[in-house]
């Protein structure tokens, strides 16, 4: 019997997910501390699991037992669940990102919802059930059904504001299933040219026919992908819905989208292209991974100079994400293991840093009704922890030494260069330079008026929001002062990942 | 390159796929009215499952049901694959055939909503209504 | 919601026709392994027949008020499918592997496939049933809200 | 069977999509999409997929017909009359560029009904041996749908659910 661990992590936040509108038929005020024992123990089960795969390697789950009557290597007759390292320290990060979200959603969650509050919190652990499914499959057409309902979840959370956010909510319903239909049509492409859905054994043929590599079906499956997964992961041309959506979001769900969405939409394209595809592929000629790497430059210096000019504080920090996820692709398309390993610690940095940041933003708009960038001066007088948290953030943001973010950009520029690609360490100096330049725009309006402001009086901040933005902020710091360990760990992923 | 797209032509299953795809494409992207777009959307998405099936479709086929008779074929495992359609391409189609009026369900939903709102369905209006 | 049809023959139709759906649909369900059908399908038919109810026979129809009342079952189907899948995973096989099935008179292995695959048919068509209806239900009220709020 | 059928069958298919998205009154153009999903139901079970057949034709006709005329009638009628638009310089020139390319690659897609192609010889013989000893349901594709590929399923049945969920929690904010 294969080792059920993952199942069962997957298994925690969906069942409870399944049986809250039942029980919040009755007891509707249950539904909260029920979704947060969901998480916290997923969280645990999730630890335990990136031990166990530490200490004894990947292990496989194939779903209804099938690989046992057939002669094919990889189970390629049923559903399959690969459980690397890498996929166990993404779920490590995504169920703590999930649970201190749920913490942080108590007072910040929409306070009209009435008895629909049940369907809010089935919707939020729906979501992080897809986002689990995503980073632990290793099936192409199980990563589309699970973006499905990570995608669906996603769409209706959006829209709960009602009004200006109903569009909003019905221009990312658009992009979005345009992005899974541009996925599916990958898939489609792929199994018409290989005849398997499985991942690991799409790798093997690939690698057994190098005719395939460039037949021209195969070409339009991965340009279908990348397209499809372009759109989930807000890369810049086609990043029309994120700015929108997070801002419209209730304060509650918009860290959950900014740290989770479009992560595991970049995991779900490295694991593809890197564990399927292998390093080598080429579109046409041109490198698959040099064309990443100007589309992620790209990304990543508009990306900063929008935030630049923007007004409102939760759709600077959306910017902000926009172009970290080109700062990652940049990373990943170097070719090498130090900007391999660099991009996924980035990964994870950002996830943490863009929670952090939208904490930040919502206990602003929850206790002073700071929407914009102006009247974030009276964050000053209310709160100092905040101003703190928002401090160290922001270091990181940046990328100063002590915080996690430094590390990853290092490692990136140095991968970079040991490339040659000085176009790649230019465009990651400008986007770093842009980033300054926001935040600093940010703190002059913050620190401006030298005398505190008489009327402000000191608010004291909700214990939730305090602990969310205080266990982030820690977490980026103790990311940077071990960020050595980890980086070695990501090594030797990169080896697996054929580099 | 013209002979390719010349072979391209000779299928036409192929060819209704394109035409499905770009057209459903296009209304999904660029008409106003929010209607309008999920009906493209709809064909977009029935577009691409029509060539998941055409993929699995084999001439000289039948249904992909094994009937009484092949059961002593079946016992002694000469059931010729080539005289049964593929059954892989129908299970993902049944997948996303349910998956698009999932989609579809919520999108309507959407509509209802913004249209108790806004008061119309055209993007153009509901953009002037929201100054 | 939406008011009675105002013609008797179309009333009095529908009337006659959801049992013979819902028949046909029970039929499709459990046939779907012999035949086209199955747990897809039969649900959707399912639902059908109460959508018809709720459309044509107005709110204080029968079909009507089973169709509000079922609607509260919104995670049944999905319970009935992972529960089976949950069985398997404690039956000591991997999750959905219904050759783990602890159940007492069945002996052979693919019966007991068979009854797995019964089982999950009648969650999957529970579920979309429940769906369709509480989708219908919640479409069908835009208009009766009148005043706008967010 | 012979092609002028599955000719005519396709030439139908487009004609109705095409009347679907081009006429001007929404609810006379939902129910061209209805009868365009009857002529895919015709399409799938010309194509040998049976069970799709009757997915289609019983969810895509009926249940979408259905969610789209409900959220018609909730609208005032002025509004399902909608106006002239006119189409982008860049449709009518990037679109066919798009299809030229999209027929280019068609070439090296498997030819229309070949038994050898990769899809038909890979796996799926595998399941059309062993289905029938394995689950005893002669339906194989019921079968791969629900023992095979169940996990898929389970994940397609929470789809359908989180859309449920999804479609209460925007509309029925007045219920409480």
């Amino acid at each position: 019997m294969s080792y059920p661990l993952p199942v069962i992590i997957f298994l925690i936040p969906f069942l409870t997910a399944i049986c809250l509108p039942m029980v919040g038929l009755k007891k509707r005020h249950w539904c909260r501390p029920l979704a947060l024992i969901a998480v916290c123990a997923m969280c645990v089960a999730a630890v335990v699991n990136l031990l166990e795969v530490l200490a004894h390697g990947e292990t496989r789950y194939a779903f209804g037992g099938w690989p046992i009557s057939t002669s094919f290597p990889a189970a390629s007759i049923g559903v399959e669940w690969v459980n690397d390292p890498l996929a166990s320290v993404m779920l490590v990060v995504l169920s703590s990102l999930a649970s201190v979200c749920l913490i942080y959603s108590g007072p910040v969650s929409p306070q009209s919802l009435g008895s629909r509050v049940v369907l809010y919190y089935t919707l939020i652990l729906m979501l992080i059930s897809g986002l689990t499914g995503i980073v632990l499959a290793g099936d192409i057409f199980n990563v589309f059904v699970f973006m499905e309902v990570a995608a669906l979840s996603a769409y209706a959370l959006v829209g709960i504001p009602g009004g200006r956010a109903l569009i909003v909510a019905f221009r990312y319903l658009i992009l979005g299933t345009l992005g899974a239909s541009f996925y599916l049509l990958g898939v489609v492409f792929f199994y018409a040219a290989t005849g398997t859905l499985n991942m690991a054994d799409l790798a093997q043929q690939l690698a057994d026919k190098p005719e395939l590599m460039t037949s021209k079906a195969v070409i339009a499956g991965t340009t279908f992908m990348f397209i499809g997964f372009g759109i989930k992961m807000a890369l810049f041309p086609l990043h029309g819905w994120l700015p929108g959506a997070y801002t419209r979001a209730p304060d509650a769900i918009s860290p959950l989208l900014a740290a989770l969405m479009t992560k595991v939409a970049l995991y779900g394209w490295v694991r593809i292209m890197f564990w399927v595809l292998g390093a080598g592929a080429e579109i046409g000629q041109i490198h698959v991974l040099s064309l990443l790497g100007v589309l992620g430059a790209f990304a990543a210096v508009v990306g900063a100079l929008l935030a630049l000019s923007q007004q409102d504080v939760k759709r600077m920090f959306a910017y902000g994400g926009i172009s970290h996820v080109g700062l990652i692709l940049i990373g990943v398309s170097q070719g090498n293991q130090t900007a391999f390993a660099g991009s996924l610690f980035y990964l994870i940095n950002d996830a943490v840093m863009q929670a952090g940041l939208f904490f930040i933003a919502g206990s602003a708009i929850y206790h002073h009704k700071a929407q914009t960038v102006d009247d974030l001066a009276s964050l000053r007088g209310g709160s100092p922890w905040m101003i703190g948290g928002l401090i160290v953030l922001a270091l990181s943001m940046i990328g100063i030494p002590p915080t996690g973010g430094f590390f990853g950009k290092w490692h990136i520029i140095l991968g970079a260069i040991e490339a040659h690609n000085y176009w790649a360490v230019a465009a990651v100096i400008i986007a770093t330079i842009l980033t300054m330049a926001y935040f600093q725009k940010l703190f002059v309006r913050i620190f401006r008026d030298t005398h505190l402001p008489s009327d402000v009086e000191r608010i004291e901040t909700h214990p939730s929001i305090r602990f969310s933005v205080a266990v982030t902020s820690i977490a980026i710091i103790l990311l940077g002062v071990c960020s050595d360990p980890i980086i070695r760990f990501f090594r030797d992923i990169a080896v697996s990942a054929g580099m | 390159m013209i002979e390719h797209i010349v072979a391209g032509l000779q299928r036409p299953n192929f060819v209704a796929f394109v035409i499905l795809f770009l057209w459903g494409f296009f209304v999904m992207v660029t008409h106003p009215n929010l209607v309008k777009k999920l009906i493209g959307m709809y064909l977009l998405q029935t577009s691409i499952i029509f060539l998941l099936v055409t993929i699995g479709a084999k001439k000289q086929s039948t249904v992909p049901i094994l009937q009484a008779a092949d059961a002593a074929a079946i016992a002694t495992h000469e059931v010729d694959p080539a005289d049964y359609a593929n059954p892989l391409p129908h299970v993902l189609t049944l997948t996303a055939i349910v998956v698009q009026v999932a989609t579809l369900g919520v999108s309507l939903a959407l509509v209802a909503a913004i249209y108790q709102k806004y008061g119309s369905l055209d993007e153009d209006e509901i953009l002037k209504r929201i100054e | 919601m939406i008011q009675a049809h105002e013609s008797v023959i179309v009333r009095t139709m529908s009337r006659l026709l959801i049992p013979l759906i819902q028949l046909f649909a029970l039929y499709i369900l459990l046939f779907g392994q012999y035949g086209p059908g199955g747990g897809f399908v039969g649900g959707v038919m399912l639902g059908t027949s109460l959508i018809l109810g709720i459309l044509v026979l107005g709110p204080e129809s029968a079909p009507c008020l089973l169709a509000k009342k079922v609607i509260h079952g919104d995670g049944v189907g999905l319970i009935i499918f992972a529960g089976v899948g949950g069985l398997c995973l404690i039956g000591g096989g991997e999750f959905l592997n219904y050759s783990n099935l602890r159940i007492p008179w069945v002996d052979t292995d693919s019966h007991r496939r068979y009854l797995g695959i019964l089982l999950t048919q009648l969650g999957v068509a529970v579920d979309i049933a429940v769906t369709a209806i509480s989708i219908v239900i919640s479409l069908s009220s835009i208009n009766d809200s009148g005043e706008s709020h967010d | 069977m012979t092609l002028l059928f599955e000719i005519s069958l396709l030439v139908l298919l487009i004609i109705t999509a095409a009347g679907a998205m081009l006429v001007k009154d929404l609810i006379s153009s939902v129910l061209i999409l209805g009868s365009y999903s009857f002529l895919l139901a015709i399409v799938w079970a010309w194509l040998g997929a049976v069970d799709v057949a009757f997915v289609e034709a019983v969810v895509g006709a009926g249940l979408a017909t259905v969610f789209f005329l409900l959220t018609l009638f909730g609208t005032a009628p002025k509004d399902t009359r909608i106006r002239r638009t006119t189409t982008p310089f860049v449709a009518w020139f990037g679109l066919p560029l798009l299809g030229l390319l999209l027929l280019y690659v068609a070439e090296d897609l498997p030819r229309f009904g070949s038994p050898d192609s990769p899809a038909s010889v890979h796996v799926s013989p595998e399941y059309l041996k062993n289905s029938l000893q394995d689950t005893d349901t002669p339906n194989v594709v019921t079968a791969v749908l629900m023992d095979y590929r169940a996990f898929d399923t389970l994940i397609e049945t929470a789809v359908i659910f989180t859309a449920g969920i999804a479609c209460v929690l925007l509309l029925r904010r007045n219920q409480e």
